[in-house]
This record gives C-alpha cells, sequence and structure tokens, in this order.
C-alpha cells in the first residue's frame, strides 16, 4: 500500500481544474472526477449591454480565442438585426479568422501540447516547456515558431484594429477594409505560414511518427474513445472554421445529424453536475447516459479531430493531400485516438495557411465596402464558429434597442468536457495500478486531457486559456494518499 | 495622508457669546477635536467667547507664532462674514491667509437647530470636514495684473453722464459710449423731477454739455459697443460708430438741413409719438452734440434717390451721403454699464384700453404733454389737441407688482403719479384722482410732497383699477372714460367718469438686456436686470471683475439714487486706476499641459473665454487673468488634468471623508 | 541589484482571459530575453511547475511577479497573497487585476443570480435546480470546489501591489519596454520608479496619441456605431456622435480602436491621480451636450443604451463603488 | 431597519454664491430645518465632478443634495447648465448600479430664498429617510459560500425544489 502523504490543508483551496482520483482496497482507480473551479458568469452580465459590444465583451472570455468569440458575436450581432454584411467584410473576418488559427495551432503544437512528444512524455518537468522545445529542435526552429505567432497577430492586428482582442468586427460588417499595401504583406505572410505548415507536418513525421513507442502510444487504447463527433462544414462537406452548417458523425463515421447554426438548441442540451462548475453538453437526441461512449451515448467530441472524422476532406490542396495520409496512416475514418489530434490539428494549421493566402487573393478584398447599415427591429441571432477547441455557438436575445435581455454561449472546450473527464479516468484507470504511481505516469494522465487543447477559461467563461491542474490520489476510505500538482 | 509631511492644526470653536454656545456644546466640540483629530495633525483646540474680537484674533496669531501652526480652522459664523478677518488675522502672524478655513456651526448649525445634542454633533463633523480639508489647503498668493487707466461708459444718461464726469474731473480718459444721437437718456424727456419739480432740463443740460467739452471725455453717440474681450484692466473693446452721414468736424450744429428737409417723421423716441420730427434731425434742441443724424429709413435721397436738399443749403458742406459706419477699437481698464431702463409698454394691459382709447395716456406721453418745450409747448390737453380735461385718474403701478407682468416694484411711479397730479392740478384745476396700490413715498422728502399733493386736492382711490372703459352706463359717464375700481378702503366698487386717464408704467429691463449682459460677461436676474456682485454690500459691481452697473440697468430708480450709483462705481474706478494693478482673487483653474490630451472636452466650459485651445501643441491653456474660478472646467475634464486652487479635488474630497467622520475610522484602524 | 545567479521571474493568473499571457508572448524576441535575464520559476501558461515549490520559496525570493485576473474566488485570493509573500515586485497586470475588466462587470448582479442564470440557459437540462456546491458528497469521497466572492475584487483590494501595468491587455511593446527596464535595474542600468506608479502606459489619455483632428465639441444625438460606421476617418469620433472613451482613459495603446475606426472602449482605465473613472466619463458625455432644458438633455442621453456599461465596462470592480447594490446586498 | 428611527446622513454641495447664501439668511432668520445635511461649499455648481457624489455615497452618505443658482441666474452666467446635464447622466449611471436615483437631489435656490433651502432641505432628509439606509459595501462580510449563494438565491425565487445531495 502506498505511504499517506498528507496535504497542506492549503493545498486543498488549490482549485484550478483539479482530477480527483480514487484507489479501491487494491490501490486501483475507483473513479475519477474533472473538476472545474469557476465562473464568470458572462451569460448574465452581458445581459443589458448593447448587441455590438458582444464581439468586444465575449472577446474577453477567453484572450487565447477571442478572435473566436469575436466571431460568432460578431455574427449573432449580425442575425440579431438581420443584417448581411458586404462580401469584403465577411472575407475579412474569415481571412483574419485563418490567421489567428495558424497562431493558435502553431502555439499549441510547439508551446502546450507538443512538448509532450517533443521532449517526451517521461522528460523531466524543467524541460517539458515551450523553451525546452526551443532548446532541442534549435533556436532557428524556435525563431519559425515566433515569426508564425508575429505573423498571424500582425494580420489579427491590422484587419481587426488590435493583436489581442480585436475591436474593427461591428453588426453589419467591419469599421474599416484594408489597403493594397497592407494585402501585399498580408499575402506575403501568408505564403510563408503555408511553408512553416509544411515544415512542423514534416518535424511531427519525423519526431513522432518516427518514433514507434510514441505511434503505439498514439494507437493504444488508454487514449481511445468512441464517441460521436461534431465539426462546421462547408457546402461540399469540406472543413470550415467559419461559416457553414454543424454536422456530426456517429461511432462509425456516418453522418448522424447536419444542422444550420440557428437551430443548435434542437440538438444541444448541458448536463449538470453539482460537483464541478461546467456543464456537459450532449447530443439532445440520444439524451444523457452518463460518462460513457459508445452509439448510446450522448456524449460527442468537439476537435480537430472531431472536423476532420465529420468532414469529406479539407478545401485546399495540400491539406488535402495530409488528409488522406493522415486517415491512411491510421486506418481509415473515423479515427478515436484522442492523441491523433495533434496531428489533426497540423493538417488544420496547414489549411488555414493557404485559405489565408486564397482570401487575400481575392480581388474583393480591398474593397472599401466592409458595412452595410443595419435597419431591422432588433431581436434574437444565433451566431456559431469552428474555434480551435471546438464548435462555438453564441446566442443572443435583445430588446428593440438592441440591449440584450437574455444570452446563451456554448463554447468551444464544453463540448469536450465529458469526454475529457472519460479520457482523463481511462487514462487513469489503465496506468495507475496497485497505487502505484510516478509523475511520468501523471504526465501521461494529462496528455489523456491535452490532447483537446482544453481552453477553460473559454469553458467556465472563468478560468484562463490553459489550465493548471491538480491531481489528488485518494484511498479507499477517500483519504488523500498523494496529490501532484501540475501545469499544462 | 500617511506619506504627506504631519501639518500642525490649530481649531478655534467661537461662542458666538449664546449664539453658537446656546444650541452647541463648544466646549465638547473643541475636546473632542484635540483629541479624536489629534492623529490628524490638531495640535491645539480651544474655545472662546468671540473670536472675531480682536483678543480672539489675537489668541489664533499667538498660537501661530508659538505653537507653529500650519493651518487654522475656525468654528464660528458663516465665512460670508468672516473669512476675511481671520485671513488677514492669520496673515499678520506671518501664516498664508488661504490656510485658514472657517466651519460655519452658526448659520448652518446653532442658528436653524435646536436639540443640543444633536447640533453638538453636527457640529464635530463640520469642523472634523473643516480640518481633513485644511490640511489639503495650499498657500495661495493673489494675482496682480497692470490697470488701463482709461474707462468705457456705456449708455449716456443721467448715471453714465455722472460716472464719466466724476472719472474725467479726476484726470482720466473716458469714453462715453451713448446709441441715440444725443446724450440725456430718458432724464431728457421730462418736464419737472419730483420732488422738488425743478426743470429737468435745467438741471441736466449743463452736465450734458459739460461731458460733451469736457477734455477727457470722448463722446461717442449714434454709437454701439460690438465686441468685448480682455480682462480687468486689460479690456479690448470694439465701437460701430454708426454713419450719421454727415462730416461732424464741418457740421456747426446750425440747424439749416433741419429746416430744409421736406421730410417729417412722427417722433416715436423723444416726443413718444406725440410730435414729429424731420429725416435729418437732431432728438432735441438741447442735444449733445448738437450736430444731427440722418434717419436712412426716411430720408427721401436714401429711398427715391433724389432730393439732397440738406446738402443744398448747408454752408459748411458738411452733408456726406456716402459716409458709412466705422469700427473704432479702444482698450479700456474697467466698464462702467449705465443702459438704463425701456418703459413698460401699457398697451400690454388691455382693460387700461391703451392704444385703443385716445385719451388714455402713458406717463412717458403726459411728460412730453406737460413739457414747455414739449409738442404742446405744455398745455395739458386731450389727444384732439385742443380741450383741457375736467377729470384725469392717474393710475398707478401699471405694469409693477402684478403677476401678469412685472412682480416688481418700478420704484418710482407712485411719486411721478404725484408728480403728475399737481402738473395737472397746477396747469388745469382739473379733478385728479389717483389710483394706487401702496402709496410708496420713501426717501427725502418725498412723503411731504405727498402730503402737498393731498393738500391741494387731489383724490386718493386705495385699489387696483379693473378697468378703464369708455361704455357708459349712466348718462353722467356718457362720453367720459369710465375708471372701475373696488376701493379698498370704502370697501366697495366704484365707477370713476374722467376725461384724461394718466399711465404710470412701470419701468422694465432694456429689450436687449440679454444679449449686451452676454457681451460683457455679466448675468441678467429673472426680472432680467443685471446681477450686482452683491445685493446689497457690493451693489454696483459684478461678477466680471472691472465691468460695474449703474442707475436703471441694475434696477428701478430714481435720478438720485441713479447719480449716486454712478458717482460710487467711478469711485470704485478710480480705486482700482491709482492701484495701477488689480490683484485677483487666486482661486483659479490651470492645465497641466503634460497631462492634457487636447481633446477639447473643456473648451465649450467658460462663459469668460478664459480656456484656449493652442492648436500647435494640441493642449488646451487657461488664461488666468480671465478665469472666474467657477471650477466648471476641473469638473469637466475627463483625464484630470485640470486643478483648481481653492477648491481643488483633493480639499472637497477630503472634506467629504471629514464630515462622514471617514477621518476618525482611519485613525482606528490605524490604532488597531 | 545586480547578481551573479539569475533572478526569479513569476506570472500568474487569476480570473482573467489568457489575453495578458499571449500579450507577454506577443513580445516575441523579448521572450528570449526574459528567459537569458531571468530564472522562470512558475509560469502556468509556458511551463510545468507546482505549488509547492512556490510555497517552499523563501518570501521574498522572487525578484518579479506579474500578476493577472481579478479575484473572483477564495483560491485566486490565496494565490494572490502567497505570491506577494514570495515576490520583491508585485506587479498588477492587466485590466482584470488593475480595475476588475470585464469579468468585473459581473458586480452588477448578486453572484446568485450569475450562478442561476448559467446554470438555467435554454440548454441547460437541470430540471432539478442543481447548482455546483463548494463541498459534495460523491460515493467514493468529498469533493471541493471554491468558494466564489461575493463581488470581484482587483488585486489590490487584496493585497498590496507595487506597480500598476494597465490594459487589456497590456500592449505588447509596452511590455517590452517594462521587461527592457527592468532588465537594465538588474545590471544596475536603471532605477526602479516609486512605488505605485502605473508602468507601461503614457501621461495623458488616449486623445493624445488619437490622429483625428478635434473641434469644439456640440452633440445634439448620440449614434452607435452601427449606425454610423464607417466613421469618417479624419474627425474624432465623439463629435460623429459616438461615445468614445478616449478622452478618459489612460494612454500607451497608440490610440489603436479609434485608428481601427472603433471606439475607445476604455481598457487602459483611468488617467494619472483620477479616483473614479466613470466619473471622468460622465462628466466628458455630459459636457458635450448641446442642450439647456431637462426634456432635450434626456433626449439626448437616452442615446446611451447602457449608461452605467459605457462608463463602468473595464472599471466597476475598480470603482468607488466597486458593485451594484443588489451585488453588495444580495451576494 | 425602522425608517422612522433611521436618520439619514446626507452631504450637500451649495454654491458659493445663491444657495450657500441662501442657507446663511436661513441661520439668519432662524428658521429650523432637519439637521442631517452638512454642506460643502464650492464656487458654483458647475464644479461638481460626480466624482464627489460617487465618493460620498461610497463613505456612508445615503443621499446627496446639489444646490445652485436658478436657471439663467448664475453668477457664471450658465455654468448651472452644466451642473444640470452632468446630474442627469449620473443618475442614469446610480440607477445601472441599482441606487434609487432620488438619493442624489438637484435643487434650485437663490441667495434670497433662505426659505426654500430650509424647507427642501428637511423635504430632502424625508425622502432619504423613506428610502432608508445605504450603508454602502457594509452589506460585504467577504466572500459567500456558494451554498449560501444557492439558498440565498433559491429563496429569492422562492422554489420549493430540493437540491439532491
Amino acid at each position: 500500500m502506498t505511504q499517506r502523504i498528507s496535504i497542506d490543508p492549503i493545498t486543498r483551496l488549490e482549485g484550478h481544474g483539479k482530477i480527483e482520483i480514487f484507489l479501491d482496497d487494491h490501490g486501483n482507480v475507483a473513479n475519477t472526477y474533472f473538476q472545474i473551479p469557476e465562473l464568470r458568469g458572462f451569460e448574465r452580465f452581458v445581459v443589458g449591454r448593447p448587441i455590438e459590444e458582444m464581439p468586444l465583451i465575449t472577446n474577453r472570455i477567453c484572450g487565447v480565442c477571442p478572435e473566436a468569440h469575436n466571431m460568432a458575436a460578431s455574427k449573432a450581432a449580425d442575425a440579431v438585426y438581420k443584417v448581411d454584411p458586404p462580401r469584403t467584410a465577411k472575407l475579412l473576418r474569415e481571412l483574419l479568422y485563418s490567421a489567428f488559427y495558424c497562431t493558435d495551432h502553431t502555439t499549441h503544437f510547439y508551446a502546450l501540447g507538443g512538448p509532450d512528444f517533443v521532449m517526451g512524455p517521461e522528460a523531466p518537468v524543467a524541460q517539458r516547456n515551450i523553451l525546452g522545445v526551443i532548446h532541442k529542435v534549435g533556436l532557428e526552429i524556435g525563431g519559425k515558431v515566433i515569426q508564425m505567432r508575429k505573423y498571424g497577430h500582425t494580420v489579427v492586428e491590422m484587419i481587426g484594429g488590435r493583436k489581442v482582442h480585436p475591436c474593427a468586427s461591428i453588426p453589419g460588417g467591419m469599421t474599416k477594409g484594408i489597403t493594397e499595401d497592407q494585402r501585399k504583406e498580408i499575402e506575403e505572410m501568408g505564403r510563408w505560414a503555408i511553408e512553416f505548415a509544411q515544415f512542423s507536418l514534416q518535424l511531427f513525421t519525423e519526431i513522432v511518427l518516427g518514433n514507434k513507442s510514441y505511434v503505439d502510444l498514439i494507437l493504444g487504447d488508454v487514449y481511445t474513445h468512441r464517441t460521436y463527433y461534431m465539426g462546421t462544414v462547408d457546402e461540399n462537406n469540406k472543413v470550415n472554421f467559419y461559416d457553414g452548417k454543424v454536422r456530426v458523425v456517429d461511432p462509425n463515421g456516418k453522418e448522424f445529424i447536419k444542422y444550420a447554426p440557428k437551430d443548435y438548441a434542437e440538438h444541444i442540451a448541458e448536463h449538470v453536475e453539482p460537483w464541478t462548475y461546467l456543464k456537459f453538453p450532449y447530443l439532445k437526441k440520444i439524451g444523457w447516459k452518463g460518462f460513457v461512449d459508445g452509439e448510446d451515448s450522448g456524449v460527442y467530441m468537439a476537435t480537430p479531430l472531431s472536423r476532420l472524422n465529420v468532414s469529406d476532406g479539407m478545401a485546399t490542396p495540400r491539406a488535402q493531400e495530409e488528409y488522406e495520409k493522415f486517415y491512411a496512416t491510421l486506418g481509415g475514418k473515423p479515427v478515436h485516438q484522442r492523441l491523433a489530434t495533434h496531428w489533426a490539428r497540423l493538417i488544420e494549421l496547414l489549411y488555414a495557411a493557404e485559405h489565408w493566402v486564397e482570401l487575400v487573393t481575392d480581388p474583393e478584398i480591398t474593397s472599401p465596402n466592409v458595412h452595410t447599415k443595419p435597419i431591422e427591429i432588433p431581436t434574437e441571432g444565433i451566431g456559431i464558429v469552428e474555434a480551435p477547441r471546438g464548435t462555438l455557438t453564441h446566442h443572443y436575445w435583445t430588446d428593440e434597442r438592441g440591449v440584450v435581455t437574455k444570452a446563451n454561449l456554448i463554447v468551444g472546450t464544453t463540448n469536450n468536457y465529458a469526454p475529457i473527464q472519460m479520457s482523463t479516468h481511462k487514462a487513469a484507470t489503465s496506468l495507475i495500478k496497485e497505487g502505484k504511481v510516478t509523475e511520468g505516469l501523471l504526465n501521461m494522465v494529462e496528455m489523456a486531457f491535452r490532447a483537446y487543447d482544453p481552453c477553460f477559461g473559454c469553458a467556465t467563461h472563468s478560468l484562463p486559456g490553459q489550465m493548471p491542474l491538480e491531481i489528488t490520489i485518494h484511498d479507499i476510505d477517500g483519504n488523500p494518499v498523494n496529490v501532484l500538482k501540475q501545469f499544462c | 495622508m500617511s506619506d504627506k509631511k504631519q501639518e500642525r492644526v490649530g481649531v478655534y470653536v467661537c461662542h458666538c457669546g449664546s449664539n453658537i454656545a446656546g444650541t452647541v456644546d463648544v466646549v465638547d466640540v473643541a475636546n473632542w477635536a484635540a483629541e479624536k483629530l489629534r492623529h490628524q495633525g490638531v495640535v491645539i483646540a480651544r474655545e472662546y467667547k468671540f473670536m472675531c474680537s480682536s483678543l480672539g484674533q489675537e489668541l489664533i496669531e499667538k498660537d501661530i507664532k508659538e505653537l507653529g501652526l500650519t493651518r487654522v480652522v475656525v468654528a464660528a459664523c458663516s465665512p460670508h462674514l468672516h473669512e476675511k478677518t481671520f485671513r488677514t488675522a492669520a496673515k499678520k502672524a506671518g501664516l498664508n491667509p488661504y490656510l485658514v478655513e472657517l466651519a460655519s456651526i452658526r448659520e448652518q448649525v446653532s442658528w436653524v437647530h435646536t436639540d443640543k445634542a444633536v447640533a453638538t454633533e453636527k457640529s464635530k463633523a463640520v469642523v472634523a470636514g473643516a480640518v481633513s480639508r485644511v490640511i489639503e489647503n495650499v498657500p495661495l498668493e493673489e494675482i496682480k495684473v497692470p490697470i488701463n487707466p482709461n474707462t468705457l461708459v456705456v449708455g449716456g444718461g443721467i448715471a453714465g453722464i455722472q460716472s464719466a464726469l466724476e472719472i474725467a474731473n479726476a484726470g482720466f480718459h473716458v469714453y462715453l459710449v451713448e446709441r441715440e444721437p444725443s446724450i440725456g437718456g430718458h432724464m431728457a424727456q421730462f418736464d419737472k423731477t419730483f420732488p422738488t419739480l425743478d426743470c429737468s432740463a435745467c438741471i441736466l443740460t449743463p452736465r450734458m454739455v459739460e461731458a460733451g467739452t469736457h477734455p477727457n471725455i470722448t463722446l461717442l453717440t449714434w454709437s454701439e459697443v460690438t465686441n468685448v474681450a480682455g480682462y480687468v484692466g486689460n479690456f479690448h473693446v470694439t465701437i460701430n460708430k454708426k454713419a450719421r452721414f454727415l462730416k461732424e468736424d464741418l457740421c456747426t450744429g446750425c440747424g439749416i438741413c433741419q429746416e430744409k428737409c421736406p421730410k417729417k417723421v412722427i417722433d416715436e423716441v423723444y416726443e413718444a409719438g406725440l410730435g414729429y420730427r424731420k429725416a435729418v434731425y437732431t432728438p432735441f434742441a438741447q442735444a449733445v452734440p448738437n450736430f444731427p443724424v440722418m434717419d436712412k429709413e426716411n430720408c427721401t435721397y436714401f429711398i427715391k434717390g433724389t432730393c439732397k436738399a440738406c446738402e443744398k443749403f448747408c454752408p459748411t458742406g458738411a452733408i456726406d451721403f456716402k459716409q458709412e459706419d466705422q469700427l473704432i477699437n479702444i482698450d479700456v481698464g474697467n466698464i462702467i454699464l449705465a443702459t438704463g431702463y425701456d418703459l413698460f409698454d401699457a398697451r400690454r394691459v388691455s382693460n387700461y384700453g391703451y392704444g385703443r382709447l385716445p385719451n388714455v395716456f402713458t406717463s412717458l406721453e403726459f411728460e412730453r404733454l406737460s413739457n414747455a418745450a414739449g409738442p404742446t409747448s405744455g398745455n395739458i390737453v386731450l389727444r384732439d389737441g385742443k380741450t383741457t380735461p375736467q377729470r384725469v385718474g392717474i393710475i398707478h403701478c401699471v405694469g409693477s407688482r402684478d403677476k401678469n407682468f412685472n412682480n416688481y416694484c418700478s420704484v418710482i411711479c407712485c411719486m411721478q403719479g404725484l408728480k403728475f397730479a399737481h402738473l395737472v392740478h397746477e396747469r388745469t384745476g382739473a379733478t385728479v384722482y389717483n389710483f394706487y396700490i401702496d402709496m410708496r413715498t420713501a426717501y427725502k422728502a418725498y412723503d411731504e410732497f405727498y402730503q402737498r399733493v393731498l393738500e391741494e386736492g387731489t383724490l386718493f382711490v386705495r385699489g387696483k383699477v379693473a378697468e378703464v372703459t369708455d361704455a357708459a352706463r349712466y348718462d353722467r359717464e356718457k362720453g367720459k372714460l369710465i375708471i372701475q375700481v373696488e376701493d379698498t378702503l370704502a370697501g366697495k366698487q366704484r365707477r370713476i367718469p374722467v376725461d384724461m386717464v394718466i399711465l404710470s408704467s412701470g419701468l422694465q429691463p432694456r429689450h436687449d438686456a440679454k444679449e449686451v449682459g452676454k457681451l460683457f460677461g455679466i448675468s441678467c436676474s429673472t426680472d432680467g436686470w443685471f446681477t450686482e456682485k452683491h445685493p446689497k454690500l457690493d451693489p454696483v459691481a459684478t461678477m466680471t471683475e472691472g465691468v460695474y452697473i449703474v442707475g436703471c440697468a441694475q434696477g428701478p430708480k430714481d435720478i438720485p439714487s441713479s447719480v449716486a450709483q454712478g458717482a460710487a462705481a467711478s469711485a470704485r474706478v478710480l480705486d482700482k486706476i491709482l492701484q495701477k494693478e488689480v490683484a485677483l482673487e487666486p482661486i483659479k483653474a490651470t492645465v497641466d499641459q503634460e497631462m492634457c490630451s487636447g481633446c477639447r472636452i473643456c473648451n465649450s466650459m467658460c462663459p469668460f473665454n478664459a480656456i484656449a485651445f493652442l492648436e500647435d501643441r494640441m493642449v488646451t491653456e487657461i488664461n488666468p487673468a480671465l478665469c472666474q474660478g467657477c471650477g466648471t472646467c476641473v469638473a469637466a475634464c475627463p483625464a484630470g488634468a485640470i486643478s483648481g486652487t481653492g477648491f481643488s479635488d483633493e480639499q472637497i474630497i477630503a472634506q467629504i471623508d471629514g464630515l462622514l467622520w471617514r477621518t476618525l475610522e482611519v485613525e482606528e484602524a490605524v490604532a488597531e | 541589484m545586480t547578481t551573479d545567479v539569475k533572478p526569479k521571474f513569476a506570472m500568474y493568473w487569476a480570473a482573467s482571459c489568457g489575453g495578458c499571457e499571449i500579450a507577454v508572448l506577443n513580445t516575441h524576441e523579448k521572450i528570449l530575453d526574459l528567459d537569458a535575464n531571468f530564472d522562470v520559476v512558475f509560469w502556468p501558461v509556458a511551463m510545468d511547475a507546482k505549488y509547492k515549490d512556490v510555497e517552499a520559496m523563501e518570501d521574498g525570493s522572487i525578484l518579479l511577479t506579474l500578476f493577472n485576473g481579478g479575484i473572483r474566488n477564495d483560491e485566486n485570493e490565496h494565490i494572490a497573497k502567497l505570491l506577494r509573500q514570495k515576490s520583491k515586485i508585485l506587479v498588477s497586470f492587466g485590466s482584470c487585476a488593475c480595475e476588475g475588466c470585464i469579468p468585473g462587470l459581473a458586480n452588477l448582479s448578486p453572484v446568485g443570480e450569475i450562478v442561476h442564470t448559467a446554470f438555467n440557459t435554454i440548454t441547460t437540462d437541470n430540471p432539478n435546480e442543481i447548482y455546483p456546491r463548494t463541498t459534495f458528497d460523491v460515493p467514493e469521497g468529498e469533493l471541493h470546489i471554491p468558494t466564489l466572492s461575493r463581488i470581484l475584487r482587483p488585486l489590490d483590494q487584496v493585497v498590496d501591489v507595487d506597480y500598476y501595468m494597465p490594459g487589456c491587455p497590456p500592449e505588447s511593446h509596452q511590455i517590452a519596454a517594462v521587461i527592457d527596464l527592468v532588465i537594465q535595474v538588474i545590471h544596475g542600468e536603471a532605477q526602479l520608479p516609486p512605488k505605485g506608479t502605473v508602468i507601461g502606459v503614457g501621461n495623458s489619455t488616449v486623445c493624445d496619441e488619437c490622429p483625428r483632428a478635434r473641434n469644439v465639441k456640440m452633440i445634439k444625438a448620440f449614434k452607435r456605431i452601427q449606425d454610423v460606421a464607417p466613421v469618417d476617418p479624419t474627425l474624432c469620433i465623439l463629435e460623429q456622435g459616438v461615445p468614445c472613451n478616449g478622452p478618459a482613459t489612460r494612454s500607451g495603446c497608440n490610440a489603436r480602436c479609434p485608428q481601427a475606426g472603433a471606439q475607445c472602449i476604455g481598457c487602459y482605465g483611468p488617467a494619472e491621480g483620477v479616483m473614479d473613472y466613470g466619473a471622468r466619463l460622465i462628466t466628458a458625455f455630459s459636457s458635450v451636450l448641446d442642450a439647456t432644458t431637462p426634456e432635450e438633455i434626456d433626449r439626448i442621453l437616452d442615446g446611451i443604451p447602457d449608461p452605467v456599461g459605457q462608463v463602468y465596462r473595464f472599471n466597476l470592480a475598480g470603482s468607488l463603488m466597486k458593485a451594484a447594490k443588489p451585488a453588495w446586498e444580495q451576494g | 431597519m425602522n425608517n422612522d428611527t433611521f436618520e439619514p446622513t446626507i452631504i450637500g454641495f451649495t454654491c458659493n454664491w445663491c444657495s450657500y447664501r441662501a442657507a446663511d439668511l436661513a441661520g439668519t432668520a432662524r428658521m429650523k430645518y432637519a439637521p442631517n445635511v452638512r454642506l460643502i461649499r464650492m464656487m458654483c455648481s458647475g464644479r461638481l465632478d460626480p466624482t464627489f457624489v460617487l465618493r460620498a455615497l461610497s463613505c456612508g452618505a445615503d443621499g446627496v443634495m446639489i444646490t445652485g443658482c436658478h436657471p439663467g441666474e448664475c453668477h457664471y452666467i450658465e455654468q448651472n447648465y452644466k451642473a444640470l446635464r452632468r446630474y442627469l447622466l449620473l443618475k442614469r449611471v446610480l440607477k445601472g448600479l441599482g441606487i434609487e436615483p432620488e438619493r442624489v437631489k438637484l435643487v434650485w435656490a437663490s441667495a434670497a430664498e433662505g426659505a426654500r433651502f430650509a424647507s427642501e432641505t428637511t423635504l430632502f432628509v424625508e425622502e432619504i429617510r423613506k428610502l432608508g439606509p445605504l450603508n454602502w459595501g457594509k452589506a460585504d462580510n467577504g466572500p459567500k459560500t456558494i451554498d449560501h449563494v444557492e439558498s440565498s438565491m433559491v429563496n429569492r425565487l422562492s422554489s420549493e425544489k430540493e437540491v439532491p445531495a
């Protein structure tokens, strides 16, 4: 039996997203609870604010993906006024969004999820971070990563007015357009982004796919769940981040439902547990069956992997190649192995970069016609985009002055709360035997949820973009026997 | 507050005999301040019978010197009474006067509350507020600006003339501006003046001539002020000198042009519509200056393009049809406004029938009727120009003391009515009725005059006239004007038939008083009279330093009062001139230009044009001499870049905290 | 302050969105300078670390801690106190820590209402009115989650703060400048500013950095951005009727939003020495009204649909009133 | 709290030229009025910075009375209009903060209107007495647990539903 480690009462207060693991009398996992400790209450305090401020206020839900909230809120605001922005405005928004995707996916792969692979899951804690990565892969690559993030944010600033929390998107379109000089600059950066994306995929192939133990890890059962998948697709069922219909496929990859954003409430419901501040969305038509996977459970996942799983391919040539390679390597659709999400993310990175160049070379991109004046009486509107971490839904009701009277937000990570709870539980169960625990093992437990790139800042509209984690292990009497804390 | 150097504060609680001590436990207040406010730097707290007495003041001076006080709070009466007293005392003891605060515990506590406990409690709060405020006070120095010795007097009535002469005689230059062709104002239209009945012209004309010929007076008639810039001691004034269409330097005032002018015009101004003048005219024989003006609207040449009779006959070739208005710029140090009044338009009281019933006259009309130089050469006759009235009714308070028109008393109407009664009686022997609400004969020799008119047999009916009508009910009323009135002494309704009714109309502010006020940066009361700086203690000064108001522009008054005010204002002006420079209250707003973002929010805040935006540096600047210290821009600045001396944010916030005991909580918190 | 061993650096988030971290990462190459000059001991977004390590550190052993996020629950408060204890220099970093930021708007409602709203949205399946509980028994044992405070508080309402760096998030060029300064200080080439200084900002308000032309303002009607967009690119946005918070908002951001054709929403907080940001805006907006009768003034003011949000959007928790009456009373 | 026994604390901001003199006049005439108002003299109602009102309300005042010259009678010509504009927007913000806008009142009183000053003061004190104490922030007794929150909230919603444990 593992010896007891008493916990300093103070650490008890450290509620940063905890995984509570309870062991049975054999020291095996009895149950795990993934808890989210906070709530900022955006749904409450957006009430009373004017609709045009939603893109600015909900920005502050998450500073890692403010662009996603900015876009969802802007689209919802358009809908509230039943106003259709000029084509150029939409192009600009989507261009901004693609550039953001490149930055965000880069950040996650190199700074957050990447270290596990690049450094190896059991590598010393001190090295398991971006600086460690840079030291290992070399400053030259580190420079590239920084360059990619810089370019992405430069575009966001050029179009959106600010690097973080952009401000130029308003009901009916944008406050301003871009000049030809800016367009040229953005195009150059886009072309560089494509190279960078390709380079990253190559790096992934070498470091991860080239390393048998990692491949086994990915393909192994530990990180596998057969759930439903959700993502937004365009009219050709190709992956799209900014617009389209929401498509859900079942664990066998068969289309379960495809709905227009405005109908989201008919298809999604959120389950409540009293031991966490976060809700568990599920497919309404199937219902909440608890933390179980399979066709009979309403649990679904919305991540880069899901988006690939629900789509018939990528809308750009190079990404399409990688898409095919992806499924060829992993044995066809859908892919249930969560760790493959990292790979899927890089494929999306490439698509985003290619799409970036498509958009910026559109002849209408520099048109000054970027705003349509709203004339309809504002009422109610829904806006959906694909946030990097899953389908993001903003829904607002307003009075006749366009002041918000009610709101509903279902954000990226929330979609994945149930799967994350399940994945960590499964990982813990299969990795912790007879109470034997090492930090490496625990990191591998974390890898289970890190694959989702969870953003509980978004999820709870409360916590930071990435989430520190505390793992407490309790014995049969519920006494904590081991506490390990870690930050992703 | 903690990191600030500790001030040494003295608190002095005044008994004011029993005025304060009767309702407030002054001893308790003093002891409380000494103990509870010690942490704030109160080193001494005394109470004394009369702080304002010389002994009381010495007490403070002594403590400043011996205890090294850096701040003083006097809990006594309103600062409006003794702020200066205690500031002076502090100054004597070498403490900057602006480091003294008064806490009003008499007007605002002891005199208005009865419960001693409550009053004492409130006094403590007021003292606590004053103490925390005074700590935030900063030493201030008065601002000195040079005074231009020239003076502008606007309005050539008796008040203006008086002002001009006083200053000119003292040896300083005056610009006297009059909008009519001649100076003289209303007084020049009167026949006799009450109560002495001496001839108005006889006493006024010499003054007019003196003003017209005085070497120190530049007379600008037929002229109006169009712009005023600058501030006390340094006003820049623009005057529009309207074209007279004759060369003043050539005109001898012989009057031939007026004789020869073929165009007769009803004289609405001087003759009150009872007489005629020519298109080229001097308003009256003794006009100053005595050269005429040409009335463009009525001159045949200007209308038809032919005539030029005046030009033909002018012996000196002074006529100049090409003459244009000319703008004159002058610099002056002080300004006196003597813009006078308009007569209440009796037409507005329709039930008195003026304008409808021919034999109802206004007071000004009667003045002309009774004036030997007037249209009837002084014969008091009906509108037909020949019939002498047998019975005359004089109605007082026309348009005055009347909710429907003006609430105020026009002051002069009663005496005017009595004067009319006397003149009618004297010249026609007619029976005269005076209808009055109250008989107001204040001032020297006024009531004697009333007695005299009584003795002459004038009949007095106390009551507000309801109606003047020509609708006869009885034979004796036929062809007469019937005055319907409730005789409040007899307590019955009366109908009194008369041949002539004289309305003793009230006075009202000039129709353009508001615009004139704006031009000179002064305000008007709701009645429309110019607002004085203090209704009792400073009746001729205004809120704008260097601008004074005299005569009826400030409110209805008789000739002696107007003259007195004219002289009073001159004395104030001379005082300033002789000081050579003027000290301005150092309560001013200033802009920290480092912090000013040039947003221009404050630019519309100042009615005194003290705020200027510097385009080149994109910042705002405040002219301390123009700033009146109201603090509106301070409160307006969104960047907190404007601060106001004397009433700074820090001072007011500190006082709020003190009044709400916050300063004590701080102390207790520290103590814990 | 020169030293052989590298001084320790920490960055932490309480109730924030992570934008501050991104802003720091957006200093790009500067991150490497940071790494070169500091021993980064604690920075959740970028690296693994343990609370117990922080607790183990000597008091004041961390030279510089950038603390972002407001204090929303007892756990935030605990970490704030812990880091205060361990840090020599504690910087209140970003709008949330300085003045509550957007999450501070929660102080308009009782915390109970906030929870209730979140767990009764149209998609929430909550027939039994289940709400999170700070302590909850599951078959295997007891679970805990932190306690929400009645109101969200800025950092300096909980612990003593050395410097303030406002902005939502602080502009990267300002962060870079501050990092440079600190590095110079370490090498003894510069002095630290006096305690309590607001750093990484301009000394005026946004208009100071705004290139738009300005005149004396006289506004007959307030307008909403979507009704006037695109605004005249050369003229003051407030003059065009859109309530722009620029005049009252601390400079330092290069007037980003006005330059992007949008009104300033005030994320940099009040100017130097200003006691209440909202009061400055009340006075700014009312000063430009071109009206004298109460009726006319009210008609114009109706053009601002959300007065309290307009003037306290980022600043409510840091304002004089801190929160609305219901939040104090029913919290 | 029984509103009849409650004695409001009120801060009054008075213009030096009119209402402060009106207060003096009320004193000279020995007019009696409610003792709850503590005055602060300013040169003009135009000096009124909303900060002062917020400071007073957040520091224990139950109400704030602002007095200035009648429209058209401002000693600084028109500054009282500026005070009026600020006052009207301030009230809207206070409403947003859940504070009864009636707790802040703008009263015009000329130097001659001592009686008016006295009666308006007493009237306002009664109005505030009816509204009850504000004691701002005093209600805060540190963090509350969600359980409290929940019960308080559930009570407010008068919901019978039991929370299954």
